[in-house]
């Protein structure tokens, strides 16, 4: 029952968090917003058994992403944004199909039927922590994926240089 | 016992809002935060099979989207500079140069 | 403690190659200031991986990366395209003053993913392949910083790239959850094993992965970005994006939906028919009202990956084979019109208007002839190969019975035939408005050669293609 | 009697290797392009000698035969030959490019290299196209033709071309296509053979048939052009340059009626026979309307193209007479149609050349100032609107019985359009050679050595056939009495009034309701 | 190769010596080789027709012409003593023509042209009256035609020429395209078209009937109709006489040659060639002797009035014409050959008198501006005379004899007879009438022409006054051979119907008349006395009371309106066929369906999918909002599509 209402609690939050997000006309406010918002997943991860999932959002989404979209609202200078319109001529649309959507993953959702089962269930975590193992099946299953995380991270890199660090030749 | 169900509404309600968040909003960067929430919602399924599925597959996922979502921040963020500078403006629907 | 094999890595080498090779490209274009040299080591890199792809074949590590006669295929086509780009950009990227070694080792990366994409087993592995080859070409559309049109492009692309990447992801989220797995084969085995097919919120899920793979391959209603990004981005990216990560998604495509999904059969192609079909009405009939030409190449794009969606459709190996066949026949005669529009730009003058191929013939007279050949091999007239691709496309789909499906292809081949020859009408029939410089280079020549060459003989002679596309599927 | 070497592909292949040979030919060089154009033309032609006196005529086996596999996996083979119904096209074309080439040396000034280029394509494909005995091959040759013709239109055509090439192009196009999915349909239906012997010796079951015949109907229809898919035919000759409308009109269109009698009619026998009525309601439609609608004409060229129309009704209304004076009436008369309608195109061009007009009010007691010139003009209107002892007669006539024999109405009216036919080409002749000289065409020279020589073989075939047309004949009699066995029966039996006004409707609703179901 | 070959050959290898040399070489030579060839080809016809006159029928095949399945068709020739009768009048009537216009076309600029045209035309209609099948005859039928058309339009330059030209020839195919389903009609019965099989067989098929538009039609009528057709075309008989007058544009020579003498009784010879199966039907007779009398009245009342001494002539020929399909379909076959005959010499004479009056005159026509030739030209008026003489009927003229015969004949052959025998008495009142009506008013009185012409004023030349006498010869001498017995008995003539004798066998036996001599002689005695009573209202009206023909005239304006305009059948012509058929072409086909319909559907429908390209263009917005809403929404459809489909 607890663990209802602790997601009860998480599950209202993200998402009353998440439509404020979306709907904040400063996109300051959306970011920090957004980053209570990802506090609240990482709970969640934690009811889940994710402890080191729970850490990385924290670390990673809050600690580098939202870092660097704030950098970068503070860069682009966003002072007319609080006066403009918000949303876009055919929102209408969007919003509808949105919800279009929704009610179809609702219908579509409620047969879900649960795939079989691994043997990696909540006692070995817990005996063995959940960093371990993930690391384990990370490094051994998953090295593959793992290996070409590096090379996407890699171009990520290359990327971001390239478009904005370096001086056109003349 | 939270139904895994529940979990799987909440991660749609999230997709869903980051979706409308996308196809409703002009600036740019709050565009960006909707994918991310798109992104955190199949984060959230994710973890949540894994749970239920027993199983690490989920989470190891997880941490990849994580990582790609990171790498797409910067790249995102790089070509919003990039733009940025020749072209004053974070609206979207102000890019419209090309179309037809 | 598990002991820990290493993994016999030989079906991998092609790709741990190109791998090496991207990061000594990277490397040497911090050393040398000429940058030429990255570009040849770009080409050696595509030269040495095809080598290498003779020899590979096998699964590593648990069948997530799968090296098969159909990856294979896909590899020398996505390595064609990288190839012949390549050899269109050495002059392009001087020209647009973005000569930077970067754009070549990305190109290597981006072909990295989509080789992986091609040897996916795992959904997991597709996933990460697709980012790695979208993120190097988000990059490389918008790779003119200082020119507005390739950062649109780039933002363009990129946004909803990533909105359908969340969709693929979500897809492979329920798929995961459905099957508990991610792997092709043991999702393939569940399904069949537990009978689930029926399932909506399978059908879901395996949609929302056509969606994205239809983004990806610009099928109708996710095609809207393709002209868009075509237009803004460096041409010879245009040419690079309209064929590789085409291929890339038609790969992924065919492998997941007749490995994972063999068992919806139905239900997918009661889907994708629709799509096809629209695909091939909306790239050939909005590319009637075209004036540029890199737009009209992207709707025209468009429609053909229409054509080869009927190859899906059929959902045999035929029909996969004749799918195949029709890309990489589809990869020379596109990257040959795209090196044409290449050359035609120059230093102050765009020569992407239609109307910019005014007299060409006169002024130009080989470049016209060329670009006649490539416009009459995608409309698809004999003897040229384009015509190869869609006979066996239209074989496979009557052979699987749909004569009807065949029928609306044509019918649509025949309106692309339209704007096909106002091209060839704008460079033979009118007069020349302006002089129009070419900035042709040896590269881009010996690109262009290659192309018009693939496109004549792959349309005289195409036993040898059909036979490798065949044994491309055999499994 | 056969020659020692492969003559078909030398002929295909000759004209072929000849445009490689004009592409590394300075283009400044034109002399020498034409020259060497001429000498391909020419040697072409003889080459292609041996077709017409080692033909045998005794058996309507193909011959010629050469078969190499060419695409193993989808069973098609390079395979070539020819009978009696195929032959005499192969050596028109030879002929008819000499004359092309030569009627170009002075009125073609631009892009002249791509020209003889274009033309000498056109050679090889056409020949392809009449001696192809694999379907696919046919098809590759049938469509790669539309390459070249579109450029002669839209490259050196008049005032309007660009809008009659892309038209020529889309028109023929749409009808090819749906031959194309007919092929593929047949191809399984046969049991996975692109070959056309092989597809010749089974039976379809009679839906297969009915469907693959329209289909098929659609390209031929179009090529032809039969009525109401002709309109692209005007605009096409009327544009072309004098080349191009002779080989439009000579060859090209004869590729549809061609079509019919070496596909439809034996693979589809009993969907052909289904069809007869509709196929010769629209052959009289097409013979009376295009003799008609040429009395509005202005132009020259579009009248002509217009008589063409009429003509080619004549053809099919002998091939789907479905007997064999009928069918051999359709192929003589579609030589003879090439013959006269390329001569007169062929004049045409000579005066156009002159003075940069077709409108027929421009011209004008031309027999005065040209009389050479009227004389050519004067016999081949003569041979075009059926003369007896002129080539047009003999085709004309045996279409008329043949048609009379198959179904008496149809013959009847077909012969209406000899008496519009009549009125329009002496009409045109009045208007343009006879009465007081216009003032716009007074002093020009008469037609040289050059335009002699290239009406000359023309005006000869033009009494040959007239007079002695067996030469020609006997070569088609036996490949046409095996069609028409093939056909199963020796044609149809005539018909009452009420088959001929309900008939066509309610056979073609009938069908269509019986496919469906 | 024998010697009937050459008769049409020489003629025709004139014709392409003088084509090909002759404006270049022999310009004003050019009627040597022409006129030596048929001089020779008249030769060798004398020599055949002797040796036919003793028994000898040749029916030979040169080559076979066509072969197509189970069609065949040879070149060949068939002399009898009808092609021998025909091979005379042609070769005859074409050597002095050519003869006569050496000296009538002297100057002109296309010399060569028209020696090689009559040549042309000599070869043509030989091969017509040699014929041994239908489709040579056809053939022959066809190339005279366009000889008649290329020298009717002889002088192009006259809109008028080149007019008439287009005019006959395109109403000539319209017989033509009845004769033509006629020789298939005859093929699909008989299986072959020579004469022989097809004229021994047709007694076989009697009674057989086809089906038309769903009647039950005999067949042997509906042959002999078709035929027919194609004589009443040529022919110039109602409703398709209107080209003949029009054909007076050509150069007088012609008018005698091809549209008096030869080619325009070719459809005479046909009926009468085909009598085997004229025979056999009773209605095709009648239609046969209806068409002839009415046109043979319907001509001469037209001839009354007209100015034009050719086109009165011209109406004469097709009255005269009239005749002789009258005396076809009573069955007096020979007669109307005879007639066929001794018309050819005093038509032919006619006209080539007519045409030395226009020579004298510098080509005017309108008799009301001569007067008074008499004595200017000497030979041409009693030439003249002569020959109009012979035409009424005048007794022991040529005339007198085939007229005579056929008059009879059709009285004799029964109740429709006697009817068709009153209007040919009249015809041939009126025809005496007319023809000197031009004797009087050209010949006798004053010159009303200008001072110029009357200058001008001469006897032509010898070239051209020589065949003129030869002609009045035959027009006297000709009928001598054909004396009807009833007169032979009276003169003491022992073979008097030689001619009805000669062309008995060709004809199935020679049938004597039947009826009484006293009928007989009332038949000849109204004959004489409608003759004779023509020429005396002729020189009242025209010698004596000069201001009676105006009088008459005003007096029935209309009837006089009606004749004048020829009864407005061209006007009737051009206002239900021509003029609805241009009008077809230009308002219906260019104008509707293949302007708006087929056009309209063929550029209509690139035009939408190009209106709706530029439409869909507008979806296109460039926004990326929408760009993704309508992914979402795709993707929405789509997985209600797969969902809902099961």
């Amino acid at each position: 029952m607890i663990e209802k209402l602790i997601f009860g609690y998480l599950a209202t939050a993200i998402i009353g968090l998440s439509i404020l997000v979306i709907t904040r006309r400063n996109p300051v406010h959306s970011v920090v917003l957004m980053l209570i918002l990802f506090f609240h997943i990482a709970v969640l991860y934690l009811t889940l058994n994710a402890e080191f999932l729970a850490a990385i959002q924290i670390i990673i989404y809050a600690g580098a992403v939202l870092v660097l979209f704030l950098f970068v609202i503070l860069l682009l200078n966003l002072k007319e944004e609080l006066v403009v319109e918000r949303f876009v001529g055919i929102w209408p649309l969007g919003l509808s199909a949105a919800i279009a959507f929704a009610i179809m993953m609702i219908l579509s959702t409620t047969s879900f039927v649960k795939g079989p089962e691994g043997n990696i269930g909540v006692d070995i975590i817990k005996s063995e922590t959940n960093t371990r193992v993930l690391g384990k099946v990370l490094f051994t299953d998953y090295l593959y994926p793992f290996e070409i995380l590096s090379v996407v991270l890699l171009v990520a890199i290359i990327g971001a240089i390239v478009l904005t660090k370096r001086r056109l030749k003349s | 016992m939270v139904p895994l169900n529940w979990y799987i509404w909440l991660s749609g309600a999230l997709f869903i809002i980051g979706m409308a968040g996308f196809l409703m909003r002009r600036n740019i960067i709050i565009m960006f935060i909707s994918i991310e929430l798109m992104l955190n919602a199949v984060n959230i399924s994710l973890v949540s099979f894994g749970n239920f599925l027993k199983d690490m597959a989920g989470q190891v996922l997880t941490l990849f989207v994580i990582a790609v979502a990171a790498a797409e921040a910067a790249i995102g963020l790089g070509i919003i500079i990039a733009l940025f500078r020749n072209k004053a403006t974070v609206h979207v629907d102000e890019m419209n140069e090309m179309k037809g | 403690m598990k002991e820990i094999i290493m993994p016999d890595l030989g079906p991998m080498i092609p790709e741990i190659t190109l791998l090496c090779l991207a990061l000594f490209a990277l490397v040497v274009d911090l050393l040398i200031k000429k940058k030429e040299v990255v570009a040849v080591i770009g080409i050696i890199s595509a030269v040495i991986v095809g080598y290498l792809l003779t020899g590979s074949s096998g699964e590593v590590f648990s069948g997530m990366f799968i090296s098969d006669n159909y990856s294979l295929f896909f590899k020398v086509i996505f390595l064609l395209s990288l190839s012949l780009s390549i050899l269109l950009s050495i002059r392009y990227v001087r020209i647009e003053r973005v000569n930077f070694g970067e754009y070549y080792s990305l190109m290597l990366f981006s072909t990295l993913g989509m080789m992986i994409m091609a040897s996916a087993g795992d959904l997991i592995v597709l996933y990460l392949g697709l980012e790695l080859m979208a993120l190097s070409t988000y990059i490389l559309a918008g790779f003119i910083r200082h020119e507005v049109r390739s950062n649109e492009a780039a933002l363009k692309y990129f946004l909803l790239g990533a909105f359908a990447s969340a969709f693929l992801l979500y897809g492979i989220s329920m798929t995961y959850g459905l099957t508990g797995t991610t792997d092709l084969k043991a999702i393939a085995d569940y399904l069949i094993n537990n009978n689930i097919g029926v399932n909506p919120a399978l059908i879901l899920s395996m949609l929302l992965l056509l969606v994205a793979m239809s983004f990806k391959i610009a099928a109708v209603p996710f095609h809207m970005w393709a002209p868009d990004v075509y237009e803004g981005a460096p041409t010879p990216i245009t040419a690079f994006m309209s064929v590789g990560p085409k291929a890339a998604g038609f790969a992924v495509l065919g492998r997941v939906f007749t490995t994972a999904f063999s068992s919806l059969t139905i239900e997918w192609t009661t889907v994708i028919i629709p799509i096809a079909i629209l695909t091939m009405a909306v790239g050939n009939i909005l590319a009637i009202s075209q004036n540029n030409i890199k737009r009209m190449l992207a709707y025209s794009s468009i429609a053909h990956a229409g054509y080869a969606l009927i190859g899906v459709i059929t959902g045999n190996l035929d029909g996969i084979s004749s799918m195949m066949n029709y890309l990489f026949i589809y990869a020379f005669m596109n990257i040959g019109a795209f090196a044409i529009v290449t050359i035609l730009k120059s230093e102050g003058f765009a020569g992407e208007e239609i109307s910019d191929y005014e007299g060409l013939a006169k002024t130009h007279p080989l470049a016209a002839g060329l670009m006649l050949i490539f416009m009459f091999s995608l409309t698809g007239i004999p003897p040229t190969a384009g015509f190869i691709g869609k006979f066996y496309l239209f074989m496979s789909a009557v052979k699987a019975g749909y004569t009807w499906l065949a029928v609306v292809a044509v019918i649509f081949s025949a309106i692309s035939a339209y704007f096909y020859l106002r091209v060839v009408m704008y460079m033979y029939m009118r007069e020349p408005k302006a002089e129009v410089s070419l900035s042709t280079s040896m590269p881009s020549g010996i690109a262009i050669a290659i192309a018009a060459l693939a496109v004549l003989i792959l349309g005289i002679f195409p036993s040898g293609i059909i036979e490798f596309a065949r044994m491309a599927v055999m499994r | 009697m056969e020659p020692g070497y492969p003559v078909l592909s030398t002929l295909i292949f000759l004209p072929v290797a000849g445009a490689v040979l004009l592409l590394l030919i300075k283009r400044t060089q034109e002399g020498l392009l034409k020259w060497s154009a001429l000498l391909i033309s020419v040697v072409e032609f003889i080459l292609s000698m041996p077709l017409f006196t080692g033909f045998d005529k005794s058996t309507h086996q193909m011959q010629f035969l050469e078969r190499y596999e060419w695409i193993p996996s989808w069973g098609i083979t390079y395979h070539i030959g020819l009978d009696g119904i195929s032959v005499l096209f192969v050596l028109l074309s030879t002929l008819i490019t000499i004359l092309c080439v030569t009627i170009s040396w002075n009125s073609i000034k631009v892009k002249v290299k791509e020209f003889y280029i274009a033309i000498l394509l056109m050679e090889g494909a056409m020949i392809g196209v009449f001696s192809s005995l694999d379907f696919f091959l046919f098809y590759i040759f049938w469509e790669a033709m539309l390459i070249p013709m579109y450029l002669l239109i839209g490259v050196w055509g008049g005032p309007n071309r660009v809008y009659a090439a892309i038209k020529f192009f889309l028109y023929t196009l749409v009808g090819s296509v749906l031959m194309l999915v007919g092929i593929i349909v047949l191809y399984f239906e046969a049991g996975k053979t692109f070959d056309i012997l092989e597809m010749m010796k089974r039976t379809y079951p009679y839906q297969v048939q009915f469907w693959l015949f329209w289909a098929f109907f659609a390209a031929f229809a179009v090529k032809v052009p039969m009525f109401p898919v002709h309109t692209w035919l005007p605009d096409a000759h009327t544009e072309a340059p004098t080349a191009g409308s002779v080989i439009l009109a000579a060859i090209l269109i004869k590729m549809g009626a061609y079509g019919f009698l070496r596909f439809s009619l034996p693979l589809f026998p009993d969907a052909t026979k289904a069809m007869t009525v509709p196929m010769l309601v629209l052959s009289v439609i097409a013979i009376i309307y295009g003799a008609i609608v040429c009395l509005a004409q202005t132009d020259l060229k579009r009248l002509i193209a217009y008589s063409s129309v009429s003509h080619m009704g004549f053809v099919t209304l002998g091939i789907f007479a479905l007997n064999s004076q009928g069918i051999e009436g359709g192929i003589i008369q579609m030589i003879n149609h090439g013959i006269v309608t390329g001569a007169l195109f062929l004049c045409v061009g000579i005066i156009y050349d002159r003075t940069h007009s077709r409108q027929i009010r421009d011209y004008g007691g031309l027999a005065t100032v040209l009389p050479v010139y009227a004389a050519f003009f004067m016999v081949f209107t003569l041979a075009s609107i059926g003369l007896p002892g002129l080539n047009g007669f003999i085709g004309e006539f045996l279409i008329i019985l043949g048609g009379f024999k198959a179904v008496k109405w149809a013959g009847v009216l077909a012969a209406t359009g000899i008496i519009i036919g009549a009125a329009y080409m002496l009409w045109l002749y009045q208007r343009v050679f006879f009465m007081e000289t216009n003032e716009k065409v007074q002093g020009l020279n008469d037609m040289d050595l050059r335009e002699v020589i290239t009406l000359m073989p023309l005006m000869a075939l033009v009494l040959w056939i007239g007079v002695y047309p067996n030469t020609f004949l006997s070569f088609m009699h036996a490949s046409v009495e095996n069609l028409l066995q093939r056909l199963g029966n020796q044609g149809m039996q005539p018909q009452n009034i009420s088959d001929v006004l309900g008939g066509p409707v309610v056979d073609l609703a009938r069908n269509v309701l019986e496919v469906i179901r | 190769m024998d010697k009937y070959v050459l008769i049409p050959l020489l003629p025709l290898i004139a014709f392409f010596i003088n084509i090909i040399f002759g404006r270049k070489i022999f310009r004003e030579k050019a009627h040597w080789i022409s006129t030596l060839a048929v001089l020779s080809s008249w030769v060798i016809s004398v020599i055949t027709l002797s040796e036919v006159v003793n028994g000898k029928v040749i029916n030979r095949d040169i080559y076979t012409w066509i072969i197509s399945g189970n069609f065949s068709v040879s070149v060949g020739f068939l002399i009898d003593q009808l092609t021998a009768v025909m091979l005379i009048v042609v070769t005859t009537v074409s050597s002095l023509v050519h003869i006569y216009s050496i000296g009538y076309m002297h100057g002109d600029k296309g010399y060569y042209r028209f020696f090689s045209y009559l040549s042309l035309f000599t070869f043509s209609m030989l091969m017509l009256v040699m014929a041994n099948n239908f489709l040579q005859l056809y053939f022959g039928w066809e190339a005279v035609g366009l000889c008649s058309y290329l020298l009717i339009g002889f002088w192009y330059e006259k809109k008028s020429a080149s007019d008439a030209g287009k005019k006959a020839f395109i109403v000539n195919r319209f017989g033509d395209f009845g004769f033509g389903l006629g020789v298939i009609l005859v093929f699909l019965t008989f299986g072959t078209l020579h004469y022989a099989p097809v004229f021994g067989g047709v007694q076989g098929i009697v009674g057989r009937t086809i089906n038309i538009l769903g009647y039950d039609v005999d067949l042997i009528t509906l042959m002999a109709l078709l035929l027919f057709c194609g004589a009443v075309g040529k022919s110039a008989q109602i409703p398709l006489h209107v080209w003949l007058p029009d054909a007076m544009e050509g150069p007088t020579p012609v008018s005698a040659l091809i549209h008096a003498a030869t080619m325009v009784t070719a459809g005479v010879f046909m009926v009468a060639r085909c009598n085997p199966i004229f025979n056999l039907s009773e209605i095709a007779m009648d239609v046969v002797a209806i068409t002839g009398a009415v046109t043979a009245l319907f001509a001469a009342t037209i001839a009354l009035v007209q100015r034009d001494i050719k086109r009165i002539i011209a109406y004469s020929t097709v009255s005269q014409l009239g005749y002789m399909f009258l005396a076809c379909g009573v069955g007096a076959y020979s007669a109307g050959i005879f007639h066929l005959y001794t018309h050819a010499f005093f038509k032919a004479l006619l006209f080539l008198g007519a045409g030395s009056v226009m020579h004298a005159m510098a080509g005017e026509l309108d008799i009301k501006k001569m007067g008074g030739l008499k004595k200017y030209m000497p030979v041409t008026y009693w030439t003249f005379l002569l020959a109009s003489l012979s035409i009424s009927g005048v007794p022991g003229l040529a005339g007198f004899f085939s007229k005579d015969e056929i008059l009879w004949r059709t009285y004799s052959s029964g109740s429709l007879g006697q009817v068709l025998f009153v209007l040919g008495a009249i015809t041939a009142l009126l025809t005496a009438f007319y023809s000197f009506r031009i004797i009087y008013v050209a010949f006798h009185g004053s010159f009303r022409g200008t001072h110029e012409q009357e200058h001008h004023l001469h006897e032509s030349p010898k070239v051209m006054t020589m065949p003129l006498v030869i002609l009045a010869i035959g027009a006297i001498a000709s009928g001598w051979v054909g004396i009807p017995p009833l007169l032979g008995d009276i003169i003491g003539l022992e073979h008097s119907d030689r001619f009805g004798e000669f062309l008995a066998p060709v004809f199935g036996g020679h049938h004597p008349s039947e009826g009484s001599h006293s009928e007989e002689i009332l038949v000849m005695t109204l004959s004489i006395a409608a003759g004779i009573l023509g020429i005396l209202i002729s020189a009242s009206m025209y010698l004596r009371k000069t201001d009676l023909p105006e009088r008459i005239g005003q007096r029935f304006s209309s009837i006089y309106k009606l004749l004048w305009n020829k009864y407005y059948v061209d006007e009737l012509y051009d206002f239900i066929i021509v003029r609805p058929t241009l009008w077809i072409a230009n308002n219906v086909i260019v104008g509707v369906t293949d302007g708006k319909i087929i056009e309209g559907l063929v550029n209509g429908v690139p035009a939408a999918i190009g209106r709706f390209s530029q439409w869909l263009r507008r979806v296109q917005t460039g926004l990326v909002h929408q760009y993704a809403t309508v992914m979402a929404i795709g993707a929405f459809i789509i997985v209600v599509i797969a969902l809902l489909w099961r």
